[in-house]
């Protein structure tokens, strides 16, 4: 590490350095920590490892090989324009917590070993927190807490899960863990404590509504920070860790079906982004799931492409909440008039989510798809194509659609402010990049990449599923058979720990009450008489933490010898 | 004996003062508390506490030094009266460790004291402080070093009378009963531990804990109900003095009444001692002649030590007082220590034992940091602490630290403790305790993230106009440990290292 | 709040809407027309229509190398997106009957 | 019949198990607490009767030697105990101090009535 930093560390010196500025040298300074970062990495050896010696075990906080560095180049690279598209907040909170997060996120996939894997994991976790916060309502408290209660569970099940691995393979080391048959061992128990962690943090289907829940409850330029790293470093984890697990290609199926229905009658268009999100994430889990080189670079690259298309997308929603106050679809529309740049970049970004040929999504999609159907798992595919048909639906139409066009809702912002601008630019930039230049980006995936994207077969395949996909949802409009956006709240798996737990437990505790004002309809109610009773028991004044007289505690020893004698004579 | 064999050969200063290592850690400060008591100025008594403590500290480590170099325990014939008819002072690996321990903290706190004992404490009192501080200095050090059972009873007492005092010189009056309490249940620990310690002496006719572990066994062979129940017995006795679930009962006002200091002291250390005299009896002199099924401890001392990581984790959680929040934490921290014990594997015992430094360390360093706030608002309800994190920056910033390491976060020592744990379980098999460790650590992110909010993300209120961070005294010891708590984190040469080889002797005599 | 499940009269989409309105007046035609007039949308519209018109016939000048027997039908990707897409709307439709929800649906 | 026998050769150890139940009891049940002191000390003292009794040989002497006797008593458990009462006492005084102190403070030396004053304060 010859005069190199390790990389988190710029962005951690750069947070507390935001910390003690403000105004515009804030600004400044925080534009440079991914620009120093990125010189530093830049010209950081290959291979460049360093290590600390713990109990029995070598922590590696760094380990520079060509997986980690994509993803790290990554980060730095929405960092970069995440903090640009929020230069204009004044807040110093979300200033040091946004570079706090990022640092976390490049320190977390450079890490070598599991535990520092772990450590990152959680900062993750308690400084994303901060933007969801920031919104300052009591709705996004409740909303923050509960992301931060799943989000710190996933650590701490990882921990666990880490503490088996270690156990049964005497090793720390993060590299491929894969997924023995589950018989109780301490390696499977490990295997699969890891995975369920990983899948906590990558949103999978059933462990999902933290994401759904928390990314539109953000702040505007929030989300943008949001959606870049934590979902992103489960990615990088399950490709580190997983590669080749069939269970995989399963679940990455169902995780790229599954968000896609939910998308279309969703009416928050920062909801539908992050149902969207889940869907590209499920085409990533399938790659790695499939665990071919070719699978593998696709699902590595998709997630490179995803950061920054979705970036982009969520940056065109966070623009529009910034000007009008919302993102509801049914209170938006016809804003291309006023906000004309916002409404090309969003349509850069949805172009780019759609997968139309050069345009970033196109290179990367298509490897998965074509690695799901030469390693044979042709119902695989069958669903991928359906899912995309549905991307084109939700993000590709829906999103600019709503908000943009469609009837006009009469509003008139003001195109977004010039920062906001210029980050939506410079990720439209590397969108059309990626998409007509991909070859920088090949040469960085992690296996030699012999896939030729612009071959007239893969244009014109795509080509008509677009067209088609599009002329549907046109012909659906046109016979009034498109549902409308409707002001409304879906439920999904949330349900299960807002509402039906809650009302379980709630029934459960009527009874013991017997004439409580019938069942308990929401979570926090639940939570609060829990909480309650917790405290009636062991609060101050509870059962065992009040003061008690001398006596009593001499019974206890005397009760507790007791039965120590009774155990001897008996 | 090598040592005194040495000695003979080559009779210079170094040597004659190496043979007597063990003595010094009790004469030393059964002297200094002596003259203490008989000057009159405060400062004098400070001065004379903090050489003792001081000079302790090295004479603490030089033995841990001569122990790991030596092949055999270092034993010390008290008046030259061989065991088992004289008094040995025996020390291994586990008890050098809990010397340094203790005369570490003793060593590293007592500078805190001079501020706050000096606000805390009446001037014509204070050399009287210093003297039951010596006292009860000597007094955990005799139980440590010692190697006959009644001995220990007698510097269990000699510690507990003075620590029932050191308590009772709190400013509030709570601090009168809470020291009454203690001092009836510390007598009944006391008297049940010398009861079952009876016992044994008259099936065995013998007290020196060496030769007990050889002559239990032939024994229990003609008459094991008597040692069961001295077992009994013992163990309740000592639970009593270590604060296990639900005999924790007396700790929580005693630490939360008690002079800053003394709350500071003892927390890091005389429940520890305790804990060592439970592992050294269980495992050495018990677990070498009998099998340790035969009473169901281990079964009662899981059940209650997963009790303890919970309950008392609870409680800590509701409690205002930040003094009381930490006496609970202890109280759970503690639970994790028997956890280790009841887990009874050479990685389970090395977690107990790295835990009892890495805890006293933490610990310490938080009721430091606590004190230090009290020292300059007055109290440490956490509903008028709002925004301290600001106006006492290093304080709560080490404050922070040892929290973090309390919750278990890698790179803190409690990480290492918690890992250690949670590997012995594995390792054992019971892996469900994996849950348990991880999801107490889970309510310490709660207390902790409590004092936190509070201190970091309030605005400050008018009470805290004129709090500062505390004066060098203080805030020095409180760093060093805070500091000892990252080191302890990262490198583990002579926190893990050592505790392994001291599991390994428990384990090692084990039937 | 609850507007529970939308009437088949307000279920007309903007564009659908639009084409009802067309006789109204070209004003009118404005307000609802996706790109601000009607003339642009059309553009659009005939521009998609050109390119699935072309895409079609490509299915007959490429070679497709065929990894699933399906993709030697012709018109097999169209015609799968076409149908993919009508059986999304509709199932994305009757999910709406059971998960739909007034907004405050969680609010206290 | 054999039991009254075993009673009567074990006596000591009746008496002794007696103090120390009714010592606990008193240190349970009592709040008063110079009474739970007084409890504390009867407890205390069982122990020296456990201890001093197998000490003692039936028709043992004094461990002098001298070439008249044969038999002697332990002389250890005698010093142990004279260590023990002398830590007793100090128990003993340390506890009448603070009861002095609570009463002072409290202005009672019932347990309930002080928890009772704190609670209100």
């Amino acid at each position: 590490m010859t005069g190199n930093l390790a990389p988190f560390l710029v962005f951690y010196i750069g947070a507390a350095l935001a910390a003690l500025t403000s105004g515009a040298l804030r600004s400044a300074l925080m534009l440079c920590v991914p620009l120093a970062g990125a010189y530093n990495l830049w010209t950081l050896p290959p291979s460049t490892t360093l290590d600390l010696q713990l109990l029995d075990y070598t922590l590696q906080l760094v380990r520079a090989d060509k997986l980690s560095l994509l993803f790290a180049w990554l980060f730095h690279l929405a960092a970069f324009i995440a903090i640009l598209f929020a230069l204009h907040v004044k807040d110093r909170t979300q200033a040091v917590a946004g570079l706090v997060y990022a640092g976390s996120a490049v320190g977390a996939v450079m890490a070598g070993d599991l535990i520092t894997l772990f450590v990152f994991w959680e900062m993750l976790a308690v400084s994303s927190v901060f933007f969801i916060l920031a919104r300052g309502s009591a709705h996004s408290y409740a909303t923050a807490m509960r992301y931060l209660i799943i989000q710190v569970a996933s650590g701490v099940i990882l921990l666990a899960g880490i503490l088996f691995h270690a156990k049964a393979t005497g090793s720390i080391a993060f590299g491929s863990i894969g997924l023995p048959t589950f018989d109780g061992s301490a390696a499977a128990i490990g295997a699969w404590l890891i995975l369920i962690a990983i899948f906590i943090k990558a949103a999978v289907p059933l462990f999902h509504n933290w994401l759904t829940d928390a990314y539109p409850e953000a702040t505007a330029t929030g989300t943008v920070f949001l959606s870049a790293f934590t979902t992103k470093v489960a990615v990088y984890a399950l490709a580190r860790g997983f590669a080749g697990v069939d269970l995989l290609v399963t679940i990455g199926t169902i995780m790229a079906l599954y968000p896609i229905f939910f998308a279309v009658i969703e009416n928050d268009l920062r909801r539908v982004l992050s149902y969207s999100m889940m869907n590209q994430i499920g085409f990533m889990i399938v790659g790695i799931g499939i665990g071919t080189n070719l699978a593998i670079n696709g699902a590595v690259s998709h997630a490179f492409n995803d950061v920054i298309f979705k970036g982009l997308l969520f940056m065109s929603m966070g623009a529009v909440l910034y000007r009008t106050g919302t993102t509801k679809a049914s209170e938006l529309g016809g804003l291309f008039r006023s906000m004309p740049w916002t409404t090309t970049f969003c349509l850069v970004g949805a172009l780019s989510i759609s997968a139309v040929p050069l345009f970033s999504g196109f290179v990367s999609k298509s490897m998965i798809m074509v690695a799901a159907i030469e390693e044979g798992h042709p119902l695989v595919w069958l669903a991928l194509l359906f899912a995309s048909a549905g991307v084109v639906e939700h993000a590709g139409i829906k999103i600019p659609y709503f908000a943009f066009f469609a009837h006009d809702s009469g509003q008139r912002p003001k195109e977004a402010p010039l920062n906001m601008l210029l980050a939506m630019g410079l990720a439209a930039l590397v969108c059309i990049f990626n998409g007509a230049y991909p070859w920088i980006l090949y040469a960085a995936l992690p296996f030699p990449v012999d896939y030729a994207p612009f071959t007239f077969e893969h244009i014109l395949t795509q080509v008509q599923l677009l067209a088609f996909a599009v002329l549907a949802v046109v012909a659906l409009h046109k016979s009034g058979l498109y549902p409308d956006e409707i002001p409304s709240r879906n439920i999904d798996a949330e349900w299960t720990y807002r509402k039906a737990l809650p009302a379980v437990s709630g029934a459960v505790l009527a009874l013991a009450t017997l004439t409580r004002r019938g069942v308990e309809t929401i979570g926090g109610k639940l939570v609060s008489r829990i909480e309650r009773e917790l405290r009636r028991q062991n609060g101050p004044e509870g059962y065992f933490g009040r003061d008690w007289p001398t006596g009593f505690m001499a019974l206890w020893t005397t009760a507790m010898l007791g039965a120590y004698l009774l155990f001897a004579y008996l | 004996m090598s040592v005194l064999a040495a000695a003979a050969t080559a009779p210079s200063f170094a040597f004659v003062i190496g043979d007597h290592l063990p003595i010094l850690q009790v004469i030393v400060p059964l002297l200094g508390a002596v003259l203490c008591a008989l000057t009159r100025r405060g400062s004098f008594a400070f001065a004379i506490a903090a050489l003792v403590s001081w000079s302790l500290l090295g004479v603490a480590i030089m033995l841990l030094w001569q122990v790991l170099g030596a092949a055999a325990p270092i034993t010390y014939y008290i008046g030259g009266w061989a065991p088992p008819w004289g008094i040995e002072y025996r020390v291994d690996a586990l008890n050098a460790f809990i010397l340094v321990l203790v005369a570490g903290v003793g060593a590293i706190t007592i500078p805190f004291a001079y501020r706050t004992v000096g606000k805390e404490i009446d001037e014509d009192k204070q050399s009287w402080f210093y003297a039951l501080f010596l006292l009860c200095l000597s007094g955990l050090m005799g139980m440590a070093v010692t190697g006959d059972a009644f001995n220990i009873f007698v510097f269990m007492e000699v510690s507990s009378l003075s620590a029932y005092a050191l308590i009772a010189m709190g400013s509030d009056r709570r601090a009168l009963l809470a020291a009454y309490q203690y001092l009836i249940m510390g007598t009944i620990g006391a008297t049940f531990y010398v009861i079952g310690i009876g016992l044994l002496y008259v099936v065995t006719g013998t007290l020196n804990l060496a030769d007990l572990a050889t002559r239990i066994g032939p024994a229990f062979g003609t008459a094991p109900q008597p040692i069961l129940a001295a077992l009994a017995f013992i163990v309740v006795g000592i639970s009593l003095k270590l604060a296990l679930f639900p005999l924790h009962l007396w700790l929580p006002n005693a630490y939360a009444f008690a002079p800053t200091f003394v709350t500071t002291f003892l927390a890091a250390t005389a429940t520890k001692v305790a804990v060592y005299i439970l592992l050294r009896l269980y495992f050495t002199v018990f677990g070498g002649a009998i099998s340790l099924s035969d009473l169901p401890i281990a079964e009662v001392l899981l059940m209650l030590s997963i009790a303890a990581m919970f309950i008392a984790s609870i409680l800590a959680v509701y409690e205002d007082s930040v003094e009381r929040m930490l006496a609970y934490s202890s109280v759970a921290q503690i639970g994790c220590i028997t956890l280790g014990m009841a887990i009874a594997t050479r990685a389970g015992l090395t977690g107990s034992i790295v835990h009892l430094l890495n805890h006293a360390v933490m610990k310490a360093t938080l009721f430091m940091a606590i004190g230090a706030v009290v020292y300059r608002v007055g109290t440490s309800c956490m509903s008028e602490l709002a925004g301290i994190g600001r106006k006492m920056p290093l304080t709560m910033g080490l404050f922070v630290v040892a929290g973090l390491s309390i919750i278990g976060v890698p790179g803190t020592a409690g990480f290492i403790s918690k890992w250690q744990l949670g590997i012995g379980a594995v390792d054992a098999g019971l892996w469900p305790l994996v849950f348990v460790l991880v999801g107490s650590s889970l309510i310490a992110v709660i207390y902790i993230g409590k004092v936190v909010e509070v201190a970091y993300f309030r605005e400050p209120g008018d009470n805290l106009a004129d709090a500062r961070d505390p004066p060098a005294s203080m805030l020095i010891p409180m760093a060093l440990l805070g500091a000892a708590t990252i080191y302890f984190g990262l490198d583990t040469t002579w926190s893990a290292q050592i505790a392994d080889t001291a599991a390994q002797i428990l384990i090692g005599g084990l039937k | 709040m609850a507007k529970g499940q939308a009437d088949p009269s307000s279920s007309l989409s903007p564009a659908a809407a639009a084409a009802a309105h067309g006789a109204d007046g070209a004003k009118a035609a404005d307000k609802h027309a996706i790109l601000g007039t009607k003339s642009r949308d059309n553009i659009v519209l005939y521009v998609l229509y050109a390119i699935a018109a072309v895409s079609l016939i490509g299915d007959f000048v490429i070679h497709r190398h065929v990894g699933h027997p399906w993709e030697a039908l012709p018109e097999f990707y169209p015609l799968y997106a076409f149908v993919s897409i009508i059986v999304l709307i509709f199932s994305a439709k009757a999910l709406r009957k059971l998960v739909m929800r007034p907004e405050d649906y969680y609010d206290d | 019949m054999q039991a009254l026998q075993s009673l009567a050769d074990n006596y000591n150890y009746f008496i002794t198990i007696f103090l120390m139940v009714s010592g606990l009891y008193i240190v349970i049940a009592r709040g008063n607490m110079i009474k739970k002191l007084i409890g504390l000390a009867m407890f205390q003292s069982s122990v020296y009767l456990l201890y001093l009794s197998p000490g003692k040989i039936v028709g043992g002497t004094a461990p002098v030697l001298d070439p008249a006797f044969t038999v002697y008593s332990n002389p250890l458990p005698h010093v142990l105990m004279l260590t023990a009462i002398v830590v007793g006492v100090a128990t003993l005084a340390l506890g009448l101090a603070l009861t002095v102190r609570i009463y002072e403070a409290y202005g009672t030396v019932n347990e309930d009535q002080i928890f009772a004053r704190d609670n209100k304060k």
